[in-house]
């Protein structure tokens, strides 16, 4: 989304992975070979026991790349809102 | 044309319908759907549901939603509003009303709005019980399939 | 538990909705169906849609359309209100509402009671014209073709 | 409907067939030889020019029998109600 290459992503989490982790927002600025959701994902899972907790049923995990629908091959850029959430439940 | 809405406050379906129609001579047929909070049968009582939702990616998938509603069938006119926040047993969750000169048309676009709403916007319910636990609604394979009876057409 | 009704007035959309769900905390969802007067795009402007019936039967007919829908769905109340006499383009003319505590239930079911009424109900339309000619409306074979999706079911 | 044999058949008439009888209701009497929806239409059509033309596109003439679809082949007693119509268009 940003041009600046070292702006950090903004990593949101929402319903049960927002318990897990204990925050629903934070800024984080993985290596620069992180450069898909799934590395992101791997990268995240290293980084803490809580964000691990959060993303370990990975086939129940969904994921938005700047409030777009993402799998795990979509490339993340530096600046990007990332989102991280359960299955959606609404309606 | 298309009325989109997230808000926590309650919403008003004969309003809604005065304020789709109201003026449009050229509208055969009007389907709608409202789904609320069902009370469980069994086990401790529900006593609320809490509606959690992604501000901004929201409104966005619900725009998304329409749009291919008003491709994919001849739409006069839409509205979808979707409460989020807590809600008791009985209120309403989400309203959806489509408009169009034919009868089929009008109820084809609202099963469809109501499908893909429930598979591909961000919202998550948690319901809340008497006994002080709380729980993350599952995702149900049944909506998947419902959602998918609408991929190919 | 179900609300059939035959009447020249217009209906109320909320006031229906109000009445078939208030105090029921069982409901998860409400399909709704309106049939209104669509004015002609050619040809001499539609001025006028007159509604005549069948007396009596036409009480006896839908409430044996209601009562399938109720053998077929599980369904908490329903209503159908149904318009006669003179209505002008944009008014009301048929009201579906059928209530469930699933939604495909009341969507399947708001279909099928509409889909019946158009060709199981004696009603019949006449449209009048600027010109001050006045045709019946002939029945069309995607009516009964919606009609006949639910006969095997 | 009534026991009276000899009772008359209420015949209604509705939508267009009721603007070419000119009636919307008569009280009739058939012999005692029109059993069936069909022998009635039969014995109405030959009965006046005005019901042979409601009733002449028979493929589209539609009846009821005391309130019930019925058929060609539907028993008629003496008091029936019989109607008749063309295919329904409300909704």
């Amino acid at each position: 989304m940003a041009d600046d290459a070292r702006a950090p992503l903004t990593i949101l989490w929402f319903a049960w992975l927002r318990e897990r982790t204990g925050t629903a927002e934070e800024r984080l600025s993985p290596p620069a070979d992180v450069a898909t959701v799934g590395a992101l994902v791997d990268w995240l899972t290293a980084s803490s026991p809580r964000r691990a907790a959060a993303l370990q049923t990975r086939n129940t995990v969904r994921c938005a790349v700047n409030q777009d629908f993402a799998g795990p091959d979509t490339p993340i850029r530096p600046g990007d809102e990332v989102a991280f959430f359960p299955p959606v439940t609404g309606g | 044309m298309a009325t989109v809405r997230v808000q926590t406050q309650d919403f008003d379906v004969g309003a809604e319908y005065r304020a789709l129609t109201e003026g449009h001579s050229d509208i055969g047929g009007i389907g709608c759907f409202i789904g609320t909070v069902r009370a469980n049968a069994v086990g401790p009582q529900l006593t609320a549901l809490t509606l959690e939702h992604y501000p901004g990616m929201t409104e966005r998938a619900i725009s998304a939603i329409v749009t291919e509603a008003e491709r994919r069938w001849t739409l006069l006119g839409c509205t979808v509003i979707h409460r989020v926040g807590s809600m008791r047993p009985g209120e309403n969750i989400v309203l959806v009303l489509a408009a169009s000169p034919h009868r089929q048309a009008a109820l084809d676009a609202t099963a469809f709005l109501i499908d893909w709403l429930k598979t591909k916007a961000p919202f998550w319910k948690q319901e809340a019980f008497a006994d002080g636990t709380a729980t993350w609604v599952d995702a149900r394979e049944a909506d998947d399939a419902a959602a998918a009876r609408w991929q190919n057409s």
